[in-house]
């Protein structure tokens, strides 16, 4: 079938058309690395013990969470997940309040009720995925469907893995976004495993972006280790829905590069496979791009690199001085009070 | 107030046009209820006066319709959404304890839906189209869970319930729909959740029950009446939250209670009533706490069946007796 | 997108080729008569007050329940919904049973513990539909995916509507069927509405049949009113899926000819389609091939319709005399015993 | 019969490998279940003893795979589905409630399905890997609910609903996996389901329960025993059918109860059960039924939280001695 296949990103002038200044980019590539540092430190931790429960990364999709994130306008809003922690780095999110959201600390998004990386700003626009996926997509669409109905100019983004793609949810948000024609952009964050199913097992068409044509809208297929390539896709869809032209269906192909979790050593994947998408990895990748095409300095790389480190330092200390919640409030809050339709997020 | 004398049906349809009329971000979706005015008509000529983006055709997909609802009430909306029957709630279940009844809890952010559900038996729907299911969301915490049983209720609760900035189950019965008449407000009023009514005084042995059952209950109270005994007749009107005082009082005062529901028997709401009856009014008691409900079993479709499934006045009657004689 | 959309049938010689004899085809005509009556003597009925709850027909899908009826093979298994009587009639339920069925007594094939059309008898691989659309779907293809595991040449057929592919288990079922190569046939009824809702609110493509690339298997448009273009199509999917090719979606496109059910007088629905879709009434239009291209005699015809008659008259009477389901007899069944899993269909 | 010493998990992983070996109709499907072994190990080195064909890695689609259950079982073979946590047969409540829960009844053909659904909490799960869902299933007439304790009843019980004609739904204990070790029979045998286990003898009191609280149960009877109370404690081992016979005869012996389970209180099932012994031994009781549940809200992630949430054997010996004093 015909889906687009994305071109990647090649010059400076080609980033620059899709709207993005040399500052813009230095900033893609610290929250790259802040993402991935994130992460790092949280396996660290939990190894450590500090971290309760399991614990997820997504390795591997760095450049693909960031490029969609920094495509999204500021009163847009969406629903990450498992492996899209640099959507809630490139929205704002203080990695502080990362780390207490691991430990289970009140200065985490969840306040402790709910762990790793189940969390969102709801201020900045993410709403925090459930574990049973994509329980979210649909809630995303209906997100879409209030701009729609106030006429807004605002899109949702709605993610999915290529495992979770199988389920009815999915189906049914799609539908119902196509034929409203709902301004939601779709990405598939296909990482072409779920837990240790084979995308073949999931899916038997080539390309799940192909599945937007059972809905009536466009799919593309882009490349997940290039964060351009993804910021212009996004970018486009996103504006494309904003101006009342429909959903789109991205499909961002990378390779999960650990395990499910922690607890799982991806032994059913095929060693060459993680040596050759090693080879492909994202931050590298943009690393030598900002470098050859937008003459990225030592100094410049240094100041980010170093700043990163001393961000979360700092930022575990601050989270390990979070307290723990009060077994106390356990029952806080399982009912809203009508005060509470009057947050920010509500309007 | 100024009062009409409406069927149960017209009252939830002039309660929610009233809220559409005063709030803009209340909007109804559902399958069928733009131009076809919704399976039995509750949003008959909503279209016409609201226009198609806040009375919306869905596709046949309850979880897209529920979840739907979720994302919108998330972004600031009051959405109403339409079960063309209760039993097809099931096909949202998922999204429900899943995402909208642990949405503030764990997330802080307020889940405020209301789902409207015609359950209930008693026409030969079968097992598909006769269920009440508010035990089942009754039991998952975050959820609200409201039954009316009287035209003046089912206004004033649908309001309220769109007012509760929680998820909350509305259990319309199809049943009472255009069978009960009784005067409503013409003004706008919300009835507080958590409130029991009595549907009748009494003071030898209480009733606890809600939705249909009600009107069992009260036709089986009267028998017991000509018998010299009076019976309390408790109508709940909402299950989560539900009202153990009021409840507690009127068996402390009779010392005799019986539950009873339309949905079956074991695991069912009943048992909750029950057992708190006996555990926080165990002195009071003069007589085991006695439920009645249906039997385990799906709702029949042949009428000999489902009236043999449906509780009975004759039933409820003669538990009564019973526990008179105890 | 390129679905196929299958040719009429014209010719003796093609209905030869696709494996039906003249006795064949004149039986598939009374059939469709059958079908056609059953529904409207229920419809009779259900006015007398006869019928408790509510009553559905299929007028103007006769043809095509026939059609793909006829195509399965005698140990084929299948899920019919609300529109497909003449899958039960061409499988062979005796008329005098669905009356039963209709009226709630003890000799339908629900013993009066269900209702209407929500029927099936195991021993002709018919599996009773439940309300909930379309959730007998996944189950045809757990049918299938025994087949596969027991290496039987077997084939299950799944129905559902246009409406009803809206649903997260048609997306499910498909999926899995796709991913397994499963010896399915899915048949959509597509027969323009859903209740009061038109098609184009309940999917965004041009044909529903486009959906099976997106499962990775073939899609066909039938005009579901040629009830030999439907067997032709029918037969030719359940034998590929028999020979191991994997399933086929067929989308079998008819008007809904009457309300949704008996309640509903279908005012959402345009004049102007039924006159153009009652010209084209699957029963009249196979009755004029059959004169025009096999010589059906008037005899024939008058036999025909007049036996029809006859068993239907006899059938309504034999089903007045079925009893009503005994009280004391409601628990009876909740739960099977073991000895009940050495039943035929269970083999 | 010869016993070996295991853990709960590998009495499962062992008793289902039997099965699979006697009855070419066993086969398991679910999400992982192949290759990787599910998530938990139970099926490790199955499909290498019984290849892909009996041992299915399925798409990540909880309706498909238990549906499709459903549809190979109605054509005789004996699925074995595993969700990979309890939590996630919510995506599947439909299928069970709508299709297996009615099919024997409506259409009369027997749908042999058993799931298996690692449920529980004690590990920091969080809301969606930590629930005990079993209550919302009793309440569904048409299925069977099992949850066993030990690793002997594991095993017994699994084989016992392999053989049922029914959808049995087996809710393993995720907290007793490897924490839990007994003596468990070689041989095969099928331990019935509606006999409650004796878990501990006693005469002054019974707690009620079963799975993983069992063992909070006995913790806290032990204590009590200090104090020279003697606590029976009844491990119902199935919730569907339950043995309503054993319970009254113990409280009828021990005239004060308790029941606990680890799932949310209200409306979860130890309503019912507290609720039948208020009916069915009123005149026996010599103090309210007492129950002891999780408090109606998500399972929280914190430690500090799920601690407050899941009841410990303090609660349980709080309420005995008040039970004991009343
Ligand atoms: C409905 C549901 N079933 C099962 C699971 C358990 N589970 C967690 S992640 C996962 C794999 C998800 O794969 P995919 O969607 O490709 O996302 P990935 O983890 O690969 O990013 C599974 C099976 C779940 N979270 N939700
Ligand atoms: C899950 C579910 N939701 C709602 C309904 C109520 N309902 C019964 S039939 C119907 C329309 C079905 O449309 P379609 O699938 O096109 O089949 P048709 O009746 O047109 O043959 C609806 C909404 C249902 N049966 N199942
Ligand atoms: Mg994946
Ligand atoms: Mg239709």
């Amino acid at each position: 079938m015909a889906v687009r296949e994305a071109e990647p990103v090649e010059t400076l002038q080609e980033v620059k058309e899709a709207g993005l200044d040399r500052e813009d980019l230095l900033s893609m590539y610290r929250n790259m690395l802040t993402t991935r540092a994130i992460e790092e430190r949280g396996h660290i931790l939990y190894k450590q013990g500090k971290i309760p429960g399991s614990f997820y990364t997504g390795r591997g999709n760095e450049g693909s969470a960031v490029g969609v994130g920094t495509a999204m306008g500021p009163n847009d809003v969406g629903t990450p997940l498992q492996r899209d922690m640099g959507v809630h780095v490139t929205r704002g999110i203080e990695p502080w309040r990362v780390f207490a959201q691991y430990m289970g600390r009140v200065d985490g998004p969840t306040k402790g009720r709910d762990g790793n990386v189940h969390m969102g700003d709801a201020r900045m626009g993410l709403h925090t995925m459930v574990s049973h996926l994509p329980a979210m997509l649909p809630v995303a669409v209906g997100m879409a469907l209030a701009f729609r109905i106030r006429d807004e100019k605002r899109v949702a983004v709605a993610w999915c893995g290529e495992g979770a793609a199988a389920r009815g949810d999915a189906h049914e948000g799609m539908n119902l976004a196509g034929v409203r024609r709902l301004p939601v952009v779709f990405v598939i964050d296909n990482n072409q495993w779920a837990y240790s199913t084979p995308a073949h097992l999931e899916y038997a068409v080539d390309h799940l972006a192909d599945r937007a044509a059972a809905y009536g809208f466009e799919g593309v297929v882009v490349d997940g280790t290039d964060v351009l390539a993804v910021y212009r896709e996004a970018k486009r869809a996103i504006e494309k829905a904003r101006e009342g032209g429909g959903p789109t269906l991205i499909e961002s192909v990378t390779l999960r590069m650990e395990g499910h979790a922690v607890h799982d050593d991806a032994f059913y994947v095929p060693k060459e496979l993680f040596e050759e998408w090693a080879r492909r990895d994202p931050i590298e990748r943009f690393r030598g791009w900002l470098r050859d095409n937008a003459s990225m300095s030592d100094e410049e790389e240094d100041e980010i690199t170093s700043g990163v480190k001393r961000l979360l330092s700092a930022a575990i200390q601050r989270a390990e001085e979070s307290p723990v919640p009060d077994p106390a409030t356990l029952l806080d809050g399982v009912f809203a009070t009508p005060e509470e339709l009057e947050t920010p997020h509500h309007k | 107030m100024a009062t009409q004398e409406k069927t149960y049906l017209q009252a939830i349809s002039d309660g929610l046009r009233q809220e559409m009329r005063r709030d803009q971000r209340v909007f109804c979706l559902g399958e069928d209820v733009g131009v076809y005015g919704g399976a039995f008509k509750v949003t008959q000529g909503f279209q016409e006066e609201f226009g198609a983006s806040r009375v919306l055709d869905m596709p046949l997909s309850e979880t897209a319709i529920v979840a739907g609802a979720t994302g919108a009430a998330l972004m600031g909306m009051r959405p109403v959404a339409e079960m063309q029957f209760a039993d097809f709630v099931s096909c949202a279940w998922d999204h429900l304890v899943t995402v909208a009844a642990k949405q503030r809890y764990r997330a802080g952010t307020p889940v405020p839906i209301v789902l409207r559900l015609p359950s209930g038996g008693g026409f030969s729907g079968g097992p598909f189209h006769s269920q009440n299911p508010e035990s089942s969301f009754a039991h998952i915490p975050g959820l609200k869970v409201v039954c009316p049983a009287t035209p003046e209720d089912a206004k004033g609760l649908l309001a309220t319930s769109i007012e509760d900035p929680n998820p909350v189950l509305y259990f319309e019965h199809k049943h009472l729909y255009r069978r009960i008449k009784g005067p409503v407000p013409e003004e706008r009023y919300a009835t507080p959740f958590g409130k029991a009514r009595v549907h009748r005084e009494g003071d030898d042995l209480t009733v606890i029950t809600w939705g249909a059952m009600v009107y069992t209950a009260d036709e089986a109270a009267a028998k017991l009446a000509d018998e010299g005994v009076e019976v309390e007749v408790l109508d709940l009107r909402t299950l989560i939250p539900w009202d153990r005082e009021a409840v507690l009082e009127s068996v402390a005062r009779c010392s005799k209670a019986l539950v009873l529901h339309e949905d079956t028997k074991t695991g069912g709401f009943g048992a909750e009533i029950a057992a708190t009856i006996a555990e926080e009014a165990f002195e009071q008691l003069d007589a085991p706490v006695r439920r009645i409900a249906a039997p385990d079993s799906p709702v029949p479709f042949a009428p000999s069946l489902e009236k043999a499934f449906i509780p009975q006045v004759d039933d409820v009657a003669a538990a009564l007796r019973e526990l008179a004689a105890y």
